[in-house]
């Protein structure tokens, strides 16, 4: 463990939060538990990986955001996630959709651009939606999905549907002026038990190329939060057990009061920002390695374990796993491109017809 | 028919559509306690409650977004720019998100809102306040643009863009606001994409929409004097845009002057000549002409405003070249 | 004094900022200095008065914005200006290009949209500049200013200029992406003694009818700039001794640091948001009136009486400015409209030509 | 001549221009560590150190007014849009501020400032990263709108560009940095307002910008071996815009078609086609075509994405049209 590593490398965080976010989870998980989270968090890194081998063959196009090494966070926050909530984040969002039960042949066919994709080929990587499950996308500008999160949990309260709102962003995505406005809406909104919206700030240390400490001088990205009147915390975003007992406070809390509460999840992108990203000139492989040491599936292994899970049965679930992507991707190429009228339809939900569009 | 101002019309479209449906909600800055800076939305905090008719900080970008979220949620929020000319802050929602989410859901997702605000110059407001976004916005599809500019249309144009289930950019003539008008009873729309013909004519067809449609009638009043009977079509939308009444009148009338307060370059009144010459390409008698606004900044003061909006005069002068009654 | 009337009144401000905005001011002026403050800040007032005249007369157009009852704020700020320090604010600004040197006949022209105006008659109320006199205007859209600010304190510092920037802005404003932006900016660029900018956060209490406790969950404003790490303080905006005293105090920290640093000014807004409203339903008679108890003009009279100056000199320096003024408006009236060909200059610098301009 | 690609064009043009000039620095993300998402600025910050190419944090708007007001006192900033899908979230920095202050100062204060990255459609990027927002900008009076194809041109654009006086939106055609293309030895400026002819020719007159320059002149060759000629015009700025450069073709030529890849609706190819039958009327044998992407929301799918964008065919059957080869 690492903890005073973290602590001196954030520097002047001023993490005054009082929330050490290494300490043990007091949360107690069966195994069975454990092995489902192991299970799907299993399924999102070879997806992951899938992915990544398809975008250098070629087969899937547009801009590539990979979830690996953040993995504890979707999957520990999406497990206190009941039927109507809704979820939303940015473009790193294959993980979201697939916990919320989009199948694993459905966003890859969408990746390869094919009709039978989650959003029929239209939007890619970057824009998938699963409006069934409760999924809302999938945003490629960085900001611009926060206002949408906290108007989709003033409808939530507005309607009494007793139902929360998951919000995601990026560590990078806090500086900009969305998020400001947002926030403040948020926090305004919840004084009156209009904003059940729950802030999963994904601290993966980098936007893009740039490092925290570049990116703003106060470092501590929950304490930002002040600003708005809305209370925080901070959690280990590598262990899926500290997040999932952050989650359920934290979300139960969101759903009681209908006012927002934010959570500051530590974690790290150990792959480059993007699929078609090489050089990473804006950190070192040391860095890499050390928070690898503290990768999220590692982690959990050692929990099995620690419960006497047996080696073999982990690996079967690497092999499961391993099959059910592979039968994705098989899905995904031979699955057919999209019929070309499909070009100018979902432009209206009314009548209107494109031609005439303008 | 009773007679309404366009402000009431407004109001009394958006009040009783919220009596109708607990979905619609009004967001916007000063909406409520304060009446409404243009008080369009006067007295509607006493009707609905603060639950409804929601004060938002000074921030288009948030609450802009926030009303987008509450449509996709099944709201139907209306959002009131204090003027369009604050819109700017909220391009990225409106561009990024309303626009185009529909689409890039693949259809699972719909946007019904409507964003509505005064729109055009006003009086004295200067370069910061004083705007026409009609093809600034009209550009995108995913979105609808309306621009009604009588109280009968803005009524039926403000239901039917609350029940539309796409966004609608509700363009109002902010200097229009207390002109009245007569406005039929009962629940009625007006169906977007149908330009309005505002006094028929056989010798020349003149194009606008908003305020400078008013300025039409009454370049078509001196015309008629001189024994000119000029067409004046009301766009009324945008986008969609009725391509079909205007190529109509031009084969009529072979002569076209389309007037716009906006800037000329890449604007409503470039597509509509455009449009012309290419559908009407035989029936021109001269090319078309565009009056627009002046290439630059609004100034404040009067004089130099009142030069750079389209005048009654260049318009006469348009219609003289048009018709060969001055050399162009 | 109101101190415990204003704590009440603030409600949940959870004002920790450890500032007590109504203690007596350290700082000691000489009667001269009290003098010269209250010429200013009467002539403000009378211009102001003069303003609303021409407004109601019809002879000045537009949106115009009166700063009664703001004076103590510009005035004590300026007090620390040093030739060569910008100056920058949103569109109620001509309390500050009177006091960084316009006269008020440039300044009264403008508002009459004549030729003669300190802009040609170009911009009106809400766009004074005298960039001469370090000041850089005059913006209509709120947060729009604020990035500038940032943009100019950087310039100054990678200039060595050794001058400072005063950026000021409203309460209402704070809530605009834009200021979070340009902050998180300032804070940043300010660790490397790079955005030597004195933020003055005029908190009038409203952002038009909005009350800032409706406009934020988070009341105490100033605290917002921990998010940016910037420092901060509050200052009684209704005291000008007590104004002046932080300004020195900030703005010498700013120049010898390229730090930027806050403050946020308590005042209000005796008269209506703009010159045209007359609806004052977001607040009471009551309110107003207890502020105008506090009006900055009579706390300095006070302070001139307490000063052993007499009140038939008080009455002489509002008579001088009230010929000023009326001086203003004669030449205003009189000056002739801008020649029409002014229309279409200024829109470039170059020598492009705008009939081509397209 | 030097054979460069677009890129160093690009680089080279910002490197010999701050080696002159302290006053000019870069801001944008990712521009100094990382290298520049598209590497056009990759190296610089060695060269120049953080001072001058600055990273800025994920805040379009704060960053490009930063450098608005950088630019007021006296710098000559250049500000990197990543890519300008981004600027919507800039958008009331550039068309309230920078467009806007020289006017409303009286001419007090003026801004130099460039604003520079990718425009257009690029490979499979989908709805929320692919515009071509020429028309977008181009309406705004204060703004200047340039959009070099050559290496050449970018070079010379781009050093005038950083030297005038005012703010300019550049650009870049995005999917073009790797191409390559002679760009003359020393220092030399391409003047705004000046069209390019790409290709003379006396039959039919093409126009475009950006990527679809290229495309006309395949189109062009293919046109050749059928004997028609095709004079293609390369716009370069749009604004200023060179109107008589068109005009002198299209009286040649009695044709004219115009191709872009933004929508069509309110539009340079609107402005265009307006134009040439406005100046040119009595020279025009067929109505002038456009050619443009369809209007939708960019997909991300290849397949839908390549039918979207305009084509060859497209623009072949277009030109067939003008020329009374096909029906129209
Ligand atoms: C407004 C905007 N600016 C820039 C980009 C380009 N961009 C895409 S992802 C990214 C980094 C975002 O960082 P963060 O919010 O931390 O999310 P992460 O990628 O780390 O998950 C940037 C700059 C964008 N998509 N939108
Ligand atoms: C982006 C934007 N939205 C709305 C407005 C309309 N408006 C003008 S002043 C104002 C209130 C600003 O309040 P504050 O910042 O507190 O300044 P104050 O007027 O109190 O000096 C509003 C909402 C505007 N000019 N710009
Ligand atoms: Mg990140
Ligand atoms: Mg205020």
């Amino acid at each position: 463990m690492a903890t005073t590593k973290r602590t001196a490398r954030r520097g002047k965080t001023g993490n005054d939060a009082g929330t050490d976010s290494r300490k043990e989870p007091q949360v107690q998980l069966e195994t069975e538990e454990l092995i489902s989270l192991y299970q799907k968090m299993v399924e999102i890194r070879l997806f992951e990986d899938a992915c990544q081998r398809g975008f250098r063959q070629g087969k899937i196009g547009g801009y590539l955001h990979l979830y690996i090494g953040q993995e504890a966070v979707a999957t520990g926050f999406l497990e206190s996630h009941r039927s109507g909530d809704r979820i939303i984040t940015a473009y790193r969002d294959h993980a979201h959709a697939l916990l919320l039960g989009a199948t694993p042949r459905q966003i890859m066919a969408e990746l390869y651009g094919k009709g039978t994709g989650l959003v029929k080929g239209k939007g890619g990587s970057m824009h998938l939606f699963d409006a069934e499950n409760d999924f809302y996308g999938g945003y490629g500008i960085v900001g611009g999905h926060i206002p949408l999160g906290v108007g989709m949990a003033f409808a939530a309260a507005y309607n009494k549907e007793d139902s929360i709102v998951q919000l995601y962003l990026g560590d990078g995505a806090i500086n900009n002026g969305a998020f400001h406005e947002a926030a403040n809406l948020s926090g305004l909104w919840g004084q009156d038990g209009l904003n059940p919206c729950l802030w999963i700030l994904e601290n993966n240390q980098y936007g893009m190329g740039t490092s925290v400490e570049r990116a703003t001088a106060n470092t501590n990205l929950a304490s930002k939060f002040d600003a708005y009147g809305i209370e925080h915390e901070q959690v280990d975003g590598m262990d899926v057990v500290a997040v999932i007992e952050s989650a359920r406070r934290a979300s139960e809390r969101v759903r009681e009061s209908g006012t927002p509460f934010a959570v500051e999840a530590l974690t790290y992108r150990i792959v480059p920002h993007g699929a078609a990203d090489f050089l990473e000139r804006y950190r070192t492989k040391e860095e890499v390695k050390k928070w690898r040491e503290r990768d999220p599936i590692g982690l959990l292994e050692q929990r099995l374990e620690d419960a006497g899970v047996e080696e073999i049965a982990i690996a079967k679930i690497r092999e499961e796993k391993q099959d059910i992507v592979a039968d994705a991707v098989k899905f995904a190429e031979e699955s057919p491109v999209p019929e070309l009228s499909e070009l100018t339809t979902d432009v209206y939900a009314s009548e209107m017809h494109v031609a005439d569009a303008g | 028919m009773p007679v309404m101002t366009y402000r009431d019309a407004l109001r009394a479209a958006m009040a009783e559509e919220m009596e109708r449906d607990e979905q619609v909600v009004l967001l916007g800055e000063d909406i409520g306690v304060y009446g409404g800076t243009h008080l369009v939305t006067n007295g509607l905090i006493d009707q609905f409650g603060p639950r409804r008719v929601i004060d938002t900080p000074i921030s288009e970008n948030g609450f802009t977004g926030a009303a987008i979220g509450m449509a996709m949620a099944g709201m139907r929020p209306i959002v009131e720019m204090m003027t369009w000319n604050f819109s700017f802050q909220a391009a990225d929602q409106i561009i990024q998100n309303a626009a185009k989410i529909h689409y890039f859901s693949g259809g699972q997702v719909h946007v019904p809102l409507v964003i509505r605000g005064p729109n055009g110059g006003g009086v004295q407001l200067s370069a910061q306040h004083t705007h026409s976004l009609e093809g600034f916005y009209g550009h995108f599809p995913g979105l609808k643009v309306v621009s009604p500019v009588t109280p009968e249309d803005v009524k039926g144009m403000m239901l039917a863009s609350i029940r539309d289930p796409d966004p609608v950019i509700f363009l109002e003539a902010g200097a229009l606001y207390g002109t009245k008008g007569d406005v039929p009873e009962g629940d009625y729309t007006v169906e977007f994409g149908k330009a309005r013909i505002a006094r028929e004519g056989s010798d020349v067809t003149l194009v606008a929409y908003g305020r400078q449609v008013n300025m039409l009638l009454r370049v078509a009043d001196d015309l008629d004097k001189e024994g000119v009977q000029a067409e004046v079509i009301d766009l009324r939308s945008i986008r969609p845009f009725d391509t079909e009444t205007i190529i109509t009148s031009v084969k009529k009338t072979n002569r076209a002057v389309v007037v716009q307060e906006q800037w000329r370059w890449f604007s409503v009144a470039s597509e509509v000549a455009a449009l012309i010459q290419e559908h009407a390409f035989d029936y021109l008698d001269a090319p078309v002409e565009r009056v627009s606004g002046a290439e630059v900044p609004a100034p404040y003061a009067r004089n130099l405003e009142v030069a750079g909006f389209p005048s009654e005069e260049q318009i006469l002068e348009a219609v003289r070249r048009v018709l060969y009654q001055e050399s162009r």
